[in-house]
């Protein structure tokens, strides 16, 4: 299992290497994101830098959209669940390794983000262990529902559509975890935020397992 | 010897439409068998039957000895598809590909270069990434997988489709080859003359059914 | 058949049920204090609607469950989470409209961003989602084990909405509203009220559901009956032209 | 022109007619952003009050995106961009006709969003009308500006992810200015909205013409 | 009588590759050409460069008369193309489909019926969304678009793949229809047998160029 979940990782982090979608256009998208939505919601800095963990976050999950339909157009286009189920990998392998090479892109791109958002917001990225730990869980969890959820689309003809209705409000709860855990950071009591920290593990854990156990009946469908 | 592929009544449905209605048949293991049938008969629902893409709704099937609907999975490492779509990466390069494809089935990644210039897919088209082959390369490039491979099962959908007059004859080869081997092969081709000359049986399909010889050649 | 008189009496007590809360919420029980006028009936159908759209959603939990499990797997457990989802849909739907109502004399608006409600909110479009997923056309087998999977994950929010208020407690100092409602003294007939709420619309929901279920049921035998057709035309189809 | 035009428009709202794309999932999606919004920006009523034209118009640029992404899949496949050109249909035509599609899909997701948006966020829908012009001006910029770039990006293999970095920040002047009149329009001074209106059509017209010039050269090139 | 395509050193790139490398042909109108070359020659390209998909870099080409460099969109009504890929929508029906195409030609629609069941796509098939279809039945569709329209060019690439026999019979009957029409017809296909047949001359393709006969068939 892990011996293909590598395979598969390095496979898409190849494809990404070359043609360097997430570094060009999921990057800018995300800056762009929290530009626009700033501004949709007033210039206003007093509202704004409470604000920030918030945007940052749903740049953050927009991102992770873009990142696993990226992930899954990767795949033999037309084919891409044939090709899955053909290729004589294991289900929890390709799982773990397409999630996993989703979750190198976003921290990358939470790494640039997070010093955008510093410099734009005033936000002071203060407790910095704790606001890594969060995104690590928060982006494990968010990339494995993501590659659950692309799973589940492809193939079909309206996938544009239903991927995004699907991801966004289950990844809502870890949303606004993060967030929550961001803010008591941000507010110089990063302890206030294990709390919420300890929650996103939970939701890290829990889609993991659930992909692990469900990617083989999915994968096996049809 | 065990049949390789033993159908009985088997049924598929794509949602309430059956592409097969019903379809017993058995080849056994060594068997070039050629499936023949008018377009839309359910040639390539068969084929897709047999490596597990598409469920079985009622009746019996098992490949290899694995029961279709019980495990899928175990099938594949054994059976080798060549289909209306090519199944490849796009952005990497025919050399890349074939590679992947070596590692994902847990095999060596020796066989990649030498089953790459069997297919004439050596020097410049070898590096190019396969978004930007031609339909016929592309089609070489599928086809040097399963060389690469050796899959005791071959599942051809009209593997002749796109190659050229060199590739003809070298698939007709690698036919040949793999039955002296005693693989077994499953092909969809409507090019009968050809086909005919390399397979030991022929099956006709119609209506998702198999049908004996008609009357008038469809 | 027993089966159908059972659903039958369902139905029936399902109403009565529902029929005497209603009198009983709207008669007989007293206005309670520090509530505008009346709306604390709003209580004896509020929370035993939410109630039942958790149930509904655990449901179709244990019925994805179920199917996705190999020994278990039958179509009828992917109708039954397709039956319940739809009701447990409906009922957060409902939950929402009369919290709204309760909302606007209760805090002077519609709605408010707290916790609770917005990831009850979100439960009803994440359920809304996972009926578009089983729109999608295609083989039912297929459709099953897609919506059994999204079902699964969907699911996860459950507890995070019944959580929500608690953890909003215990990691928030001061929640931004007080969900006061829930200390209210509840007695006597009130209490005898709400609880007949509970069972009623409990019964209310099984009955839905299973109307729902048979009715998911038909259309699939009807497809089967459809399906000895369909073989005999396609068979027809090789005999045709020949 | 606007015989194919009308052609066009008809075979998409055929085929949504029979997928049922937008009812089902567009609009539950644009719901699902306006509460994610919510969640991330916190419960705090003084801040999401006077938000809610803003959040409001980003679930409806979210949404145009879907919209257009869909308007291309339905082109068949691969070759979306081939077979627009071997169509024999006036580019212009072709154009005209996909954003109409997309401005009458947008126009009903926005009704029913609003009577959502109004409870939400006790919002007042006073000033109808120009609530109701803004809207639609607003819409038509939007699909213009979606549907150019949706024939930019189909048939590229990035389709996914360049789309919606392109169509973001040339579409943030519309929202803007979309927001700004409703703002004004929710504020009881509806009079205040009309300057943002009529850039509004400004922005319409321009993105329009430009679609009606430049989409034959656009699909013309290679 | 003009050329209905004429090429001069025409070249045509693929970002920096020369999918054509200076080709000079000419084909009358009303003729029937048989383009062959081994996979990668550049068939495809050369029948994209002339229904203008791929831009002419340098040289000169007009077909029916229409300079490639300048105006390519008036050309489109007269020029009809059956490629790999069947540019169909997949959710509306055959029928629809067809309609949807004669409409947007600006023809009359009346053609719909007859041309579908000349292609064998009467009763069911026609009301089934042509994502439903058989791969054989998706190129029917696309040849009965051609047939309803009747255009002046012909651009047919590998047209006989996926057609069973009554289908490659009813190909070779179009065809020879639409040549006795006076049609210009382009075939690229690697079933030089059956194409030879039906053809006016033959044209070499490799290596983006037009060569002689080779010696070696290819
Ligand atoms: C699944 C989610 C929900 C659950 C489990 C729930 C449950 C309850 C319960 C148990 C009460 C307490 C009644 C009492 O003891 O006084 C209550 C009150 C109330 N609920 Fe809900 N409710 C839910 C969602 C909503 C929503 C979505 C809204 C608004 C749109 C809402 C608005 C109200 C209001 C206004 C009250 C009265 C509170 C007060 O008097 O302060 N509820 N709810
Ligand atoms: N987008 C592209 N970028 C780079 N090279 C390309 C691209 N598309 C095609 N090619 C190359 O151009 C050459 C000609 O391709 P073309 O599709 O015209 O060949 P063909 O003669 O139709 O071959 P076949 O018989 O295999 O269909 C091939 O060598 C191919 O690798
Ligand atoms: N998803 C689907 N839904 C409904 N019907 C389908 C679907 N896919 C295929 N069919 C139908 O099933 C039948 C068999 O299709 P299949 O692809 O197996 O035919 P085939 O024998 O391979 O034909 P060809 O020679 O054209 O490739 C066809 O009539 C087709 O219309
Ligand atoms: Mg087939
Ligand atoms: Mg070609």
């Amino acid at each position: 299992m892990l011996r293909d979940a590598w395979l598969v990782a390095g496979k898409d982090l190849r494809i990404e290497a070359r043609s360097r979608v997430a570094l060009n256009q999921v990057v800018p998208f995300a800056a762009a994101v929290i530009l626009l939505f700033g501004l949709a919601l007033g210039p206003d800095r007093s509202v704004l830098a409470p604000a920030s963990a918030g945007l940052f976050w749903i740049a953050v999950l927009l991102s992770c959209l873009l990142a696993t339909q990226r992930s899954f157009a990767v795949e033999s286009a037309d084919g891409a669940r044939d090709g899955l189920r053909l290729s004589g990998l294991d289900p929890a392998g390709i799982f773990l390794g397409k999630a996993g090479a989703v979750v190198a892109e976003l921290l990358v791109l939470e790494a640039l983000l997070a010093l955008g958002v510093a410099v734009l917001y005033g936000a002071h990225l203060t407790g910095g262990l704790v606001l890594a730990a969060v995104c690590v869980t928060a982006t494990v969890g968010l990339a494995a529902v993501g590659i659950i959820y692309g799973a589940v689309a492809s193939g079909l003809r309206v996938k544009e559509t239903l991927l995004p209705l699907l991801f966004l409000p289950v990844a809502a709860p870890v949303l606004l975890a993060a967030t929550k855990a961001w803010d008591e950071a941000l507010a110089g009591t990063p302890s206030g935020g294990l709390g919420w920290l300890s929650l996103l593990a939970v939701f890290a854990v829990v889609y993991v397992t659930i992909g692990i156990v469900a990617f083989g009946p999915l994968l096996e469908e049809s | 010897m065990a049949p390789a592929v033993r159908l009985r009544e088997a049924v598929a449905l794509a949602g309430r439409f059956p592409l097969l209605a019903g379809v017993s048949l058995e080849i056994d293991e060594g068997e070039v068998a050629h499936v023949r049938g008018p377009n839309g008969a359910g040639k390539t629902s068969l084929l897709r039957l047999c490596c597990g893409l598409v469920p079985l709704h009622s009746g019996e099937a098992s490949v290899l000895g694995h029961d279709l609907a019980i495990d899928r999975r175990a099938l594949r490492k054994h059976v080798g598809m060549l289909g209306h779509q090519s199944l490849l990466y796009e952005e990497l390069t025919v050399e890349e590909n074939l590679r992947y494809a070596l590692r994902s089935f847990g095999l060596e990644i020796e066989q990649a270069g030498p089953a790459a210039a069997r297919l004439g897919l050596a020097g410049r088209v070898s590096a190019t990434p396969v978004g930007r082959l031609s339909a016929g390369q592309r089609r070489r490039t599928a086809l040097a997988v399963l060389v690469a491979r050796d899959p005791r099962l071959w599942l051809l959908d009209e593997p002749h489709a796109g190659l050229d007059q060199e590739g003809r004859e070298l698939l007709d080869e690698l036919i040949a080859e793999s039955r002296a081997k005693g693989r077994t092969v499953l092909l969809c081709s409507h090019e009968h003359e050809h086909a005919a000359a390399l397979s030991d049986r022929t099956v006709w399909l119609a209506g998702g059914q198999v049908v004996e010889e008609p009357a008038s050649v469809a | 058949m027993t089966g159908s008189k059972v659903l039958k009496a369902t139905g029936i007590l399902a109403l009565v049920g529902v029929a005497a809360t209603a009198w009983l919420g709207l008669w007989v029980t007293p206005d309670a204090v520090g509530f505008p006028h009346g709306l604390v009936r709003l209580l004896y159908i509020h929370p035993p609607m939410a109630w039942v759209a958790f149930v509904a959603y655990g449901m179709a939990f244990l019925s994805s469950m179920l199917y996705l499990w190999p020994r278990t797997r039958h179509i009828r457990f992917d109708r039954m989470a397709g039956a319940s989802a739809e009701v447990g849909v409906v009922f957060t739907g409902l939950t929402l409209a009369t919290g709204s109502i309760w909302g606007r004399p209760t805090w002077g608006v519609w709605w408010t961003w707290d916790p609770l409600l917005t990831t009850t909110a979100l439960l009803f479009v994440l359920y809304l989602g996972y009926l578009a997923l089983r729109r999608v056309p295609g083989d039912p087998e297929v459709v099953a084990r897609r919506s059994a999977i999204a079902a699964l994950i969907a699911f996860v929010d459950v507890p995070v909405v019944y959580f929500s208020v608690s953890w909003w407690r215990s990691l928030h100092q001061a929640p931004t509203i007080d969900f006061t409602g829930r200390h209210l003294y509840v007695h006597g007939s009130m209490a005898w009220t709400l609880l007949l709420g509970f069972v009623s619309f409990t019964l209310a929901y099984a009955w839905l559901t299973a109307h729902r279920y048979r009715l998911a049921g038909l259309q699939d035998s009807e497809a089967d009956e459809g399906l000895r057709y369909a073989l005999d035309e396609r068979r027809a189809e090789g005999l045709g032209p020949a």
